[in-house]
């Protein structure tokens, strides 16, 4: 099942994925526990001639064991699946670290326009660059993304960064990333946003540290 | 909980009762919802006493006398009721109607002279709230006196299974109550 | 008139039987079986037209841009349509009405030992205005501009402004509709609840319940008190589309999260609407086919209200990302899957109930037991999404998707046809065909999984939902052949009810007829004749004198004991 | 069931009704800061539709199972509204 996952190049995919990791083993271990049991009742206990099914009602205490102590463990299971997901969603969302980088995507009907501040490191100047559907950041540096959107609600989704945030009119939303791998990466929209949702894509190009910087010459040649 | 009545297991309450009860629960979630909504809109957005104060609060609380005041007629039907008092029963009936629609009328000047002073559903956030909030009331109240009626004509013809005159006060005590809290979080504040 | 006793009296059904016309005996009845009947017309239709959509939408993401057969072309905007439709379809006009609208009036009073509901013409009422209700959606494809396609859960600002979707009427009479369905099925609840409460037959105390009486109840009461929020949403959604107000947009000053907030505030709760019905079939069916007593009864009512109670606290789980604030997804998170605990406590008990019994491999049976195995994979995956970082990757993808089909698909189509198959011979007096049966069941259970399973994998490659194509996609190429797979399946699934619809047709006409109680079964719906006379019972109302899963109990010679069977001497 | 019990003064309760209500009127024009004044004015209502279903609506008579009726919704909204805080009011 997890080998299904697409590439990660995050710093924190991996997180995601140890909590999907953990998940999917505490879930599997119960999914052939009960279906296990289930078939072997249904086979041990089919139908047979002058045979009569035993008389457990399960409502007092020392029966109902059967069922609670299970549920019990259930219940230890869920607290650890939650305190390791804490973890993991403080690490991702709860705190944005301050970024060697900062830019400005806004959503709309059905682009993303993404904007640098340019080399005075302000939004709103001269010298601010606005691509649509492009994005290049360097490999190994913190990334904050301010998330807006020009109409209707739309989410920001880049499956190789385990990174998905809508981006809602009226907010401003601040998502972070760190990228560890060089390349090119598809970033489509993932919440229904009008006819053009299917197909609403861009691309995110990870550069090593000199070929960035190439980058940023071209684009402001005077810094 | 184990009850073994002679007859039937179910509470002594009558059906219509809990019934009305648990609709009532249904609407406290409606109006609490849209309540809900308006104050965390209101407190989450600025500027809103200023619109507030354009409301005419004399206007208001004069209405807000005359739903409380017809509550009590409402009760009183009920009482004759139980009196086995017929005649009180259509005078009340029939003065809980009257004031209804004079909450009503009152309730349309008010809106006519907001509009005419410019203020529609559409001139801000207070303004659509203050009409969707007042408004979804009103056809309350409207339902509420079209229920009373029914009841008083049914009453004139002195038609017996008169439980629903409790029933339809609690109803109407319930449209009451949301006024209520829709006067000071409307107008006075 | 001035006795006050009299003034107050209760007016009891009366017992007399009159000739009613036509009209007043299929069509405006008040009687609670017909009106049952009523609503499973009406859902198994509605049925037919979301799977029409459902096959239409699955072959456009197989060939895109293809000729869909026998409907033909399918823009991105059409398909949206199709994607809302089906959603709102399934879950408000199929759902809804089957598992709580015709199982709900047809076992809530001959359950109870009631002669019908508390309020007959209220439950007339309510089942013509989802009548009303239905007819308008259906009209919504049909008004220029098209359908409603702003997803199911028509997030503003995208549902909350014409421009932004190009449909203006579809979308106002979709809000429509669901204000007409709400108002119908809270007549029902209403109904529901009273009857319950007040009109259980002497000996019929709250423990002695039959449990998918308590789940109905527990569907009825968590309907009643989250769609309040939502209605005054719809108001307000409405007033946007129609008035010109701004609640939702935030060009106005609007916040169009608060509609995500009123939507899932219901929404949760909706889906265990769905479910608990069905799981109170399976509670029925199980104790009877392994002849042996349901396991922990009480402990099944307990967990089913500790999940009642938390569903209301979950809600924001749909919300991790949709930017609402982060610091409440934790504690949604942490309520979210501790709604495990309650149903792993249902899950291991129907489990546990197996256990020593007698198993006897009916079709209602195999249904039931399909419901138990699918729904614990789709209770699985949803930790899954309920886990914050986890849903961070997950949402909105196909993951999701393969989840609620899972729940949903098991309690509509296995809780709901262990439901049909079980009471088939109560509603209309005749048996169905076991074998043509079986074949429907194994035929539904492999298209089923071959459906939906590879859909948790379509997820976990990163296919987003509502898409019209993913071939525009590259990282999603790769994965298209599951696509075109899961879309055969589907049509396979959808030809595996040919069987099903065969059986019930022959079954109403040349069914053979069917005893009083076809399953030695306990409770009291049983005791009637099949199908129940006009008022369900003769003379005298049926007395109770023990709960409902009396099987094998050493007090008797057989291995039933029907609650309303007095055991004079006990047999040596 | 109702022919027993003693039934309260309608009229007096309309009394409390009226002076609560502009006790209410009064209390918004109060001089205080504005929290407090909001807090008194919603005390007040809150006696007010208190007494109007204890009194009008019988709540006093009747079974437990009528007041979770009551109770619940009340909570349940109370509850929506505040976990709504973080979101739409502290988001500034
Ligand atoms: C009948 C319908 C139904 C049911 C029963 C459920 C049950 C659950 N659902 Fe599901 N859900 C939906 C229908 C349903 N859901 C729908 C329709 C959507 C999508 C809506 C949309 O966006 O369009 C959705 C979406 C959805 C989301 C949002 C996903 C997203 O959009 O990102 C989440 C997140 O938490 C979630 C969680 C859960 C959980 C935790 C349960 C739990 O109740 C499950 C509990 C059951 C079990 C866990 C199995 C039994 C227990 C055991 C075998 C013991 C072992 C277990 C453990 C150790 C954990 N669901
Ligand atoms: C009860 C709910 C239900 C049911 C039964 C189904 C059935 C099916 N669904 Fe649906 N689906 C939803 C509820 C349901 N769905 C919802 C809520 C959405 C989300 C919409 C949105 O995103 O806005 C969705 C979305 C959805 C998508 C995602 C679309 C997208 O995001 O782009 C897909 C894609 O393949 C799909 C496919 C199917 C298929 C192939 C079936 C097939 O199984 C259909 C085959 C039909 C049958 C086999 C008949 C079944 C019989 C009955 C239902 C009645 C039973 C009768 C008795 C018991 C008497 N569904
Ligand atoms: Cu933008 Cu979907
Ligand atoms: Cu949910």
């Amino acid at each position: 099942m997890m080998s299904w996952l697409p590439e990660n190049v995050s710093t924190y995919g991996g997180d995601i994925d140890s909590i999907i990791r953990l998940i999917y083993y505490i879930t599997s271990a119960w999914f052939f526990l009960t279906l296990g049991v289930f078939l072997l009742f249904l086979i041990l206990y089919r139908r047979r001639e002058g045979r009569r099914a035993t008389y457990i009602r399960g409502d007092r205490l020392a029966e109902a064991a059967w069922i609670l102590i299970p549920a019990l463990i259930v219940l230890v299971l869920d607290l650890w699946i939650d305190f390791r997901g804490a973890d993991a969603w403080a690490k991702v969302k709860g705190r944005v670290p301050p970024g060697d980088l900062r830019v400005q995507v806004t959503a709309k009907q059905f682009n993303w326009e993404i904007l640098y501040p340019g080399p005075d490191g302000k939004f709103g100047t001269a010298d601010d660059l606005q691509l649509e559907n492009e994005m290049h950041v360097p490999v190994n540096k913190v990334v904050r993304v301010t998330l807006k959107s020009k109409d209707v609600i739309h989410s920001f989704f880049l499956p190789n960064l385990r990174l998905k945030q809508d981006a809602v009119p009226g907010r401003e939303i601040e998502g972070w990333f760190q990228a560890t791998k060089p390349g090119r990466y598809e970033m489509p929209c993932a919440e229904l946003c009008g006819f053009g949702h299917s197909g609403m894509n861009g691309w995110l190009h990870v550069h090593p540290a000199d070929e960035y910087q190439k980058w940023v010459k071209e684009h402001w040649p005077t810094s | 909980m184990e009850t073994t009545a002679a007859t039937r297991a179910g509470t002594d309450i009558l059906p219509g009762k809990v019934g009305v009860w648990w609709f009532l629960a249904s609407e406290v979630m409606l109006f609490g919802g849209l309540i809900g909504s308006f104050i965390v809109s209101r407190l989450g957005s600025s500027g809103w006493s200023g619109e507030a104060a354009h409301l005419s609060v004399p206007v208001a609380a004069i209405n807000t006398l005359v739903l409380l005041t017809s509550s009590m007629t409402m009760v009183m039907a009920f009482g004759a009721v139980e009196k086995g008092d017929p005649r009180g029963l259509r005078t009340y009936l029939f003065l809980t109607v009257l004031l209804g629609l004079t909450f009503l009328g009152i309730k349309a000047y008010e809106y006519s002279s907001e509009v005419a002073a410019g203020f529609t559903p559409v001139t801000g956030l207070f303004w659509s709230f203050y009409y969707t909030m007042t408004g979804l009331h009103a056809l309350h109240v409207l339902a509420g006196i079209i229920t009373n009626l029914a009841l008083f004509v049914m009453a004139r013809r002195g038609l017996r299974n008169q439980h629903r005159v409790e029933l339809a006060g609690l109803y109407w005590h319930f449209v009451d109550i949301v006024w209520i809290f829709l006067f000071p979080l409307l107008y006075l504040t | 008139m001035s006795d006050p006793v009299a003034v107050l009296a209760i007016p009891e059904a009366s017992l007399h039987h009159e000739e009613l016309g036509f009209w007043r005996t299929y069509l405006f009845s008040t009687e609670h079986k017909t009106i049952g009947k009523q609503y499973l017309s009406l859902g198994l239709f509605m049925t037919i037209v979301g799977g029409f959509l459902a096959y239409v939408m699955r072959w456009q993401l197989a060939y895109p841009d293809t000729e869909v057969p026998g409907w033909g072309f399918v823009g991105p905007e059409f398909y949206n349509v199709l994607v809302t439709m089906h959603g709102t379809i399934m879950v408000f006009f199929v759902a809804m009405p089957i598992l709580l609208g015709a199982f709900g009036n047809f076992l809530i009073p001959l359950m109870i030992g009631a002669r019908d509901m508390a309020f007959p013409r209220l439950n007339m009422l309510s089942f013509w205005t989802l009548f009303v209700g239905t007819l308008v959606l259906l009209a919504s494809f049909f008004v220029p501009g098209g359908a409603a396609s702003a997803g199911w859960t028509g997030y503003p600002p995208l549902s909350a402004k014409a421009i932004y979707t190009g449909v203006n009427w579809g979308l106002n009479l979709w809000i429509l509709a669901h204000a007409i369905e709400f108002a119908s099925f809270l007549m029902g609840g209403v109904n529901f609840l009273t009857t319950a409460i007040t009109m259980r037959a002497p000996g019929m105390t709250f423990f002695r319940l039959p449990l998918v009486v308590w789940q109905l109840l527990t569907a009825a009461t968590l309907f009643l008190l989250s769609v309040g929020p939502l209605i005054a949403g719809a108001v307000m959604l409405l007033m946007d589309r129609i008035a010109g107000t701004s609640f939702f947009l935030p060009e106005g000053g609007g916040e169009p999260l608060l509609w995500q907030h009123l939507f899932w505030f219901f929404g949760h709760p909706e889906v265990y609407v769905i479910l608990l019905p069905a799981v109170g079939f399976v509670c029925e069916v199980l104790p009877v086919f392994c002849r042996k007593p349901l396991f922990g009864y009480r402990w099944i009512i307990y967990s089913t209200i500790t999940a009642g109670i938390l569903s209301f606290v979950v809600w924001a789980h749909h919300m991790f990302l949709s930017g609402m604030d982060p610091r409440l997804a934790m504690p949604f998170s942490i309520t979210t899957i501790l709604i495990s605990v309650p149903f792993a406590i249902l899950v291991f008990a129907m489990i546990a109930t197996l256990w020593g019994g007698s198993i006897r491999f009916t079709t209602p049976m195999l249904f039931a037991l399909g419901f138990v195995s699918m729904f614990i994979v789709g209770g699985l995956t949803g930790i899954f999404n309920g886990s914050a970082p986890a849903d961070i990757y997950i949402t909105d993808t196909y993951f999701v998707v393969g989840h609620f089909h899972y729940t949903l698909f098991s309690a509509v189509v296995f809780g709901g046809f262990a439901g049909i198959y079980f009471w088939f011979p109560k509603m209309f007096g005749r048996m169905m065909n076991e074998t043509l049966g079986k074949v429907h069941f194994w035929l539904t259970l492999i298209f089923f999984n071959a459906t939906f399973f590879p859909m948790h994998i379509l997820g976990l490659g990163g296919m987003m939902r509502r898409i019209a194509n993913p071939m525009q996609y590259q990282f999603l190429q790769p994965l298209q052949p599951i696509n075109v797979f899961i879309t055969f399946s589907a049509i396979l699934l959808l030809v595996a009810q040919i069987p099903f619809a065969v059986n019930f047709v022959w079954g109403l006409v040349a069914g053979t007829p069917a005893e009083r109680n076809p399953w030695e079964a306990n409770t009291l719906e049983w005791a009637a004749p099949s199908p129940p006379p006009h008022l369900n019972w003769g003379e005298a109302i049926p007395t109770v004198h023990r709960g409902p899963y009396e099987y094998s109990s050493p007090e008797g010679p057989e291995d039933w004991l029907p609650q309303d069977r007095l055991v004079v001497a006990r047999s040596s | 069931m109702t022919t027993e019990r003693a039934r309260p003064n309608y009229v007096a309760v309309w009394v409390w009704l009226v002076v609560l209500m502009i006790a209410g009127v009064l209390a918004s024009y109060l001089p205080f800061a504005k929290s407090a004044v909001i807090f008194l004015v919603f005390v007040v209502a809150a006696t007010k539709a208190l007494l109007v279903a204890l009194y009008y609506m019988h709540l006093r008579f009747e079974s437990g199972l009528i007041y979770a009726m009551v109770i619940v919704p009340v909570v349940l909204v109370i509850a929506l509204t505040f976990l709504l805080f973080p979101d739409l009011v502290f988001h500034h």
